[in-house]
């Protein structure tokens, strides 16, 4: 095993850790905030892609057409806030699910209707090659971009975070929503922002990954489960937690796929490593949130005491 | 609770009635096929296909009309066997077709021989039903689940690759596949990965392929998946050092459409291409090309040879269709002009046929397309027939 | 007389606020011993400690000569120690006599009952049906809890702790929110109750701690600064300073 | 009191004369049809047993399902047909793979209760796609339906029907025998107020984690006969959206109540079979495709209840969680 293998795989985990993180970002702070559960997180996550994939060919501009879906995406998730969200905060956690899980089948059928099962999104031509990286390791230009967006977007999210007055609304309310209802200077306005700013998140990694997968219904669906994983390993309503539970999801469950058979292969019979191998690593993130919550029940950075 | 349990009621006999209501004079199909998703454009293209060799017949199959019951799997195993399960059972169907995945059908055929309904598969021939479980309602229009894998082993020897990296997803028609490429392969196997059915992010897969430095790559990934692999191919800058070869199917027409120039060169084996030489092909290409204003691919093919090969062999028996004895021998004649020129089939009901060595080109209007190099096998049948118990 | 219940620098923090910090004192068995202290001086913090529904930082609780620092709730209920809540909780949807019928059942036999229906256990309801009589709601038996009047819902609270039987019985301001009359009902109801269990009294009604409590212990701040007969609490300089002044004066 | 006996002894009648009705129509199809819904019934009951009387929002109950329909398909593949050795065996599984999941998740409530119960049902999802010896994603077809002795058939629809109607009566009976007797109570007021069912001395992780346990026995038997019914298992059974189906199968109809889980299976099975096999004429003129999206009718549905009629969720676990 060469370190240059090791070091292409542990790029390929923070690429996938990154877009975790945005997926992850945006609901843990609609669970820090508003203690709701939004099963539907994933939708916006479909429709960011399905909106960024149908401007890219209108636009003809790949950037273009990115940039676009963004707030087109954030728009459709702050208006899923005001008409339905808003009134499930109040209420109990089985009510916030089933709503939730409707408004899953509710997408998957309009985007169905209006943009049929599937579409094909391309990458930018100029991005479609390798880059050098280092002597004898070319990497895929488009993955590096998505590495790049992702550590930007993490940033301006801290920049957000750490340096604003929203922000400090934002954390107070992570970390006490009481106090942040009674502060309550446009309280509900300040929802609908996290909100949009969540769906604008996913849109970014819907529309970054639409070229990697395919853009299809109920895409959201399973990529939904490991933010979730990510939020109970990181803890609910950091975002530090976040970005950490992220990359950390993302690289166990990339290098796990990529060398535990082979790991396995070392000290165990071959029948035995190539069944175990691959099953076990399937399974090695869900397996890694058992250990967290073991360990520390609240996650790696608890946002409430 | 009374009332709910009236409305029920009330609903079921509707049902009841409304399933009862079928004609006598006419042939039933049930097609089931993946319609949605990455990999819809394989299930699509046999679709068209076969309603268009209908269409082309008058909307009839061997002189009945024909009802063709079109039902969307969703590339999900139980949704196609509750399909089967339906049209079998409710709708009483007298052939079922269509499934392209081997795992879907394996999963929904058994309701077809459990009612004496027989299949004809228009593309999924799995090598268990070749050999040791052969089944009398079981028709491979296509080829055999290997056949494609082991004429490109076949190449893959001749062209004197000594090292060669073998990627499939995780099912039968992968194990059936990477089994076939090395039957016929004399070189060294550099790793052989099987990833998930339906993985769509092979950048794990690309960087181990790359640390294995192999001098040909083959991979069996149909639809959506060889799309996303292929191009995650060229991006990964692997297309300058490794060989890229694929079944006919994994650089067909479904494949060249999203991917586009990078595709060009690119070898790979079938049993039929665009540019056969016989007149029931060109009839096809043309109006398929027509219908649709895109180029077949070989499922596309395959849907319109198992529309012709059910046309013969309803005509054959004159419409008797309960007599499914008759229907398997008229069926097995196999008495139709086939789009890949002559074939028949083996007593395991899978062909015997010629495969041949195709490339990516460019055709007189610069369109991308598969053309015919040289034959790899002639009438080539598989390996397991001699486990076979039918006569 | 033997200490009932004993504490031992019990410390507990949240975050940086130290909420009780190194309290030590003894309940004496059959006495009332009150809590007194200002908001926020951690008293339900300490009431939640000896419970068991909170485990503290350092220090051990012994329970008549059991150390029952680690043990669970139900375990320190079956053991004796029962509570009532500052905030009334009862089960709402459910009437008076379930309400106390399930609490003698906590203590009553396993409960993995899974086919007999409980409704043919009399015992459990002849025996609620007395508890419900010694705190006063027997003609309101059928009634759920929910729609109880709130004199009476903090009597069915502490109604729960006492079908436990406990012997100590920790009372979280069993009068809160009550006006001058349904107070005199609870007082009484301690009155009566104190003959056969011992109390640990979480009360900001200074009347009623005076004339209820044996001895007082002060809070202030998650310290105990004091502890003595109410007469020596009066006369404690500290405690007037820290805490009683105004309330003793305008008392 | 007299009512709700008529109706019940009503809505059995109507059970156990359908096959008899269907067989002499010859349309076997809709015995199998009844079967399955009233698979789904067991399995739907048997999350109400949980969600419901327990209280506890158990996203990931399809998990049990599905260990219960491998469990016993792994069995029959191997040779062990027998029902008798098949069934309680699942029940076993699923029980075990329940405490196991329920022992993790039951020390955390709220938001963090859904997330992890739903992440540990799809890790089981994940285990049987990998696991090639079973069939992988592709699943496991089977050769026959377990078998019950005594002369009966279960390869024969409508026997198979009675055995199926037979083990749903079974779970409400014992249901209802439960919700009734101590530890029906106990759970009950765990639901109600879990604090003062703790204050009141009863150990409360231990009995939630018991309920949740004989909810994924239940769910366990179900998979089983869904096993047998579909002679085929694939772990599309586990994957978290079932478990989303199964949740709003007990919404539709009833939570907490004794038919709700059955009365709900039957009710969107039966919907959803009506609207994709019997399109109304007027709504295909204007919605050509409206079969195919069934799901959207299902959805808006779902949420109009949920937003408009909270009391229509009886039983609901009202509680909204405080830290």
């Amino acid at each position: 095993m060469s370190w240059i293998l090791i070091l292409e795989q542990s790029l390929n985990g923070l690429q996938f850790g990154l877009m975790l993180f945005l997926l992850a970002a945006g609901l843990t702070l609609v669970f820090g905030i508003m203690d709701m559960i939004n099963l539907a997180h994933g939708s916006l996550y479909m429709l960011g892609a399905f909106f960024a994939a149908t401007l890219v060919q209108a636009t003809g501009s790949f950037a273009l057409g990115v940039l676009l879906a963004i707030p087109a995406t954030a728009l459709a998730g702050m208006l899923l806030e005001v008409a339905v969200l808003r009134t499930l905060y109040a209420r109990d956690h089985l009510s916030q699910v089933l709503a939730t899980f409707a408004l899953i089948l509710i997408a998957n059928e309009v985007v169905r209707i209006v943009w049929g099962s599937d579409l094909q999104m391309t990458m930018p031509a100029a991005l479609s090659g390798p880059v050098q990286l280092l002597p004898g390791m070319p990497y895929p230009a488009y993955r590096l971009l998505i590495i790049g967006v992702g550590l930007a977007v993490a940033a301006l999210l801290y920049v957000l975070v750490a340096k604003t007055r929203i922000g400090m609304l934002v954390r107070a309310g992570a970390s006490n929503r009481e106090m942040a209802l009674a502060m309550g200077v446009n309280i509900q306005r300040l929802f609908t922002l996290v909100f949009g700013v969540g769906a604008a998140l996913c849109a970014v990694a819907g529309a970054m990954l639409g070229p990697l997968f395919a853009v299809q219904v109920g895409m959201g669906e399973s990529i939904l489960i490991l933010a979730f994983v990510v939020i109970v390993i990181g803890g609910i309503g950091s975002i530090r937690g976040a970005l950490v539970g992220a990359v950390l999801v993302g690289m166990v469950d990339t290098i796990g796929r990529a060398f535990l058979p082979h790991l396995f292969g070392l000290f165990l019979p071959p029948q035995f490593a190539s069944a175990a191998g691959p099953a076990i690593a399937s399974v090695l993130v869900y397996l890694l949130m058992a250990v967290v919550l073991f360990v520390r029940p609240q996650g790696l950075f608890p946002a409430r005491g | 609770m009374k009332n709910r349990l009236l409305a029920l009621a009330a609903g079921f006999a509707f049902t009841m009635l409304a399933a009862s209501a079928g004609a006598a004079d006419k042939v039933k199909i049930g097609f089931v096929s993946t319609l949605s998703g990455p990999s819809a454009a394989l299930g699509v293209d046999i679709r068209d296909a076969f309603t268009l060799a209908v269409k082309l017949n008058g909307g009839k199959l061997g002189g009945l009309s024909a009802e063709i019951l079109i039902g969307d799997d969703q590339f999900k195993p139980d949704v196609g066997r509750q399909l089967a399960e339906k049209f079998v059972k409710l709708d009483k169907v007298d052939f079922l077709t269509g499934y392209v995945f081997s795992n879907i059908m394996l999963a929904s055929i058994p309701v077809a021989f459990e009612n004496k309904v027989i299949y004809v598969s228009p593309n999924a021939a799995p090598s268990p039903l070749a050999g040791k479980q052969c089944n009398p309602y079981f028709f491979a229009v296509a080829w055999p689940n290997d056949a494609y894998h082991e004429a490109a082993g076949q190449y893959a020897t001749q062209k004197g690759y000594k090292s060669t990296y073998l990627i499939a997803p995780n099912y039968q028609a992968g194990k059936d596949s990477l089994g076939g490429f090395k039957r016929f392969y004399k070189g060294k196997i550099a790793d052989e990965v099987y990833t998930q059915l339906g993985q769509l992010d092979y950048a794990a897969e690309l960087a181990q392929v790359r640390a294995a430095k192999p001098e040909a790559l083959y991979i069996f990934l149909p639809g959506g998946m060889g799309i996303n692999f292929i191009k995650q191919f060229v991006a990964s800058g692997l297309s300058k050092d490794v060989q890229l070869i694929t079944p006919g199917f994994g650089s067909d027409q479904d494949v060249i459409r999203p991917v586009g120039d990078a595709m060009l060169g690119l070898f790979d084996t079938s049993h039929w291409a665009l540019d056969f030489d016989n007149p029931a092909n060109k009839k096809f290409v043309a109006e398929f090309e027509k219908e649709y204003k895109r180029l077949p691919s070989v499922f596309a093919a395959q849907g319109y040879d198992t529309a012709l090969l059910i046309d013969s062999a309803v005509r054959e028996v004159k419409g008797k269709l309960d007599d499914k004895e008759a229907v398997r021998r008229a069926l097995k004649a196999a008495k139709f002009a086939s789009v890949r020129g002559n074939f028949k089939f083996n007593r395991n009901q899978y062909p015997i046929q010629n495969y041949v060595l195709r490339v990516v080109g460019r055709d007189a209007q610069g369109r991308l397309v598969n053309k015919t190099i040289a034959t790899v096998f002639k009438d080539h049948g598989d390996a397991y027939v001699q486990d076979c118990a039918m006569k | 007389m033997p200490d009932l219940l004993e504490i031992r620098s019990l410390a507990k923090h949240f975050g940086g606020v130290v909420a009780t910090d190194e309290v030590s004192l003894e309940v004496r068995a059959g006495e009332v011993h009150a809590l007194i202290g200002p908001n926020g001086a951690g008293k339900t913090t300490l009431v939640a400690q000896i419970s068991g529904s909170l485990a503290p930082d350092a220090g051990s609780i012994i329970f008549d000569g059991r150390d029952v620092t680690r043990l669970a709730q139900h375990q320190r209920v079956r053991a004796g120690l029962a509570r009532s809540y500052q905030i009334t909780s009862i089960f709402r949807r459910s009437s008076v006599i379930e309400n106390l019928a399930l609490a003698v059942q906590a203590r009553s036999g396993s409960s993995l009952g899974f086919w007999q229906p409980v409704a043919s256990e009399s015992g459990l309801v002849d025996e609620a049906r007395l508890i419900a009589a010694e705190i006063g709601l027997s003609d309101r038996a059928d009634i759920a809890g929910g729609e109880l009047a709130h004199g009476e819902q903090r009597a069915l609270e502490m109604g729960l702790a006492l079908a436990t039987r406990p012997r100590l019985l920790l009372l979280d301001e069993p009068m809160a929110g009550m006006g001058p009359e349904e107070s005199q009902r609870i007082i009484g109801l301690i009155e009566r109750v104190r003959r056969s269990v011992s109390v640990v009294l979480v009360e900001h009604d200074m009347d009623a701690v005076f004339r209820l409590a044996d001895r007082i212990s002060v809070l202030v701040n998650g310290r105990v600064i004091a502890t003595g007969v109410p007469d020596e609490i009066r006369a404690n300089e500290e405690v007037r300073r820290a805490y009683l002044g105004d309330e003793a004066l305008s008392a | 009191m007299n009512a709700r006996a008529a109706a019940l002894i009503a809505a059995l009648a109507a059970a156990v004369a359908f096959p008899l009705a269907m067989q002499a129509a010859d349309q076997l199809f809709f015995v199998g049809f009844a079967s399955r819904v009233l698979i789904w019934a067991i399995a739907a009951s048997s999350l109400n047993l949980v969600l419901g009387y327990g209280g506890m929002i158990s996203f990931g109950h399809a998990a049990f399902v599905g260990t219960g329909a491998y469990v016993s398909g792994i069995l029959i593949a191997g040779g062990v047909t027998s029902a008798w050795i098949g069934w309680p065996a699942a029940i076993l599984a699923s029980a075990v793979l329940a405490l196991a999941i329920g022992a993790a998740s039951l020390r955390t409530r709220g938001a963090y209760f859904i997330m992890i119960t739903l992440a540990f049902a799809q890790m089981m999802y994940y285990l049987m796609n990998s696991m090639k010896a079973y069939g992988g994603d592709e699943g496991l077809s089977l050769t026959s339906r377990a078998a019950l002795g005594f002369g009966l058939d279960l390869g024969n629809e409508v026997t198979f029907y009675y055995v199926v109607l037979a083990a749903l009566c079974a779970l409400l009976y014992a249901t209802h025998r439960l919700a009734h007797a101590r530890f029906g109570r106990v759970i009950a007021a765990i639901r109600e107020n879990e604090t003062r069912a703790e204050a009141i001395g009863f150990p409360v992780y231990r009995y939630k984690l018991i309920c949740f346990v004989i909810a994924g026995a239940a769910g366990g038997l179900a998979g089983a006969l869904l096993a047998s019914h579909g002679k085929y298992v694939s772990p599309s059974l586990l994957h978290w959206t079932q478990s989303g189906t199964l949740m709003i199968m007990v919404i539709l109809g009833g939570v907490g109540r004794l038919w709700g889980g059955a009365l709900g299976a039957v009710l969107l099975l039966a919907l959803e079979h009506l609207i994709a096999e019997h399109p109304i004429p007027w709504l295909l003129a204007i919605a050509p495709n409206y079969p195919q999206h069934a799901n959207l009718g299902v959805g808006i549905v779902m949420l109009v209840i949920v937003l408009y009629a909270p009391q229509g969720l009886a039983g609901l676990v009202s509680r909204k969680r405080h830290a």
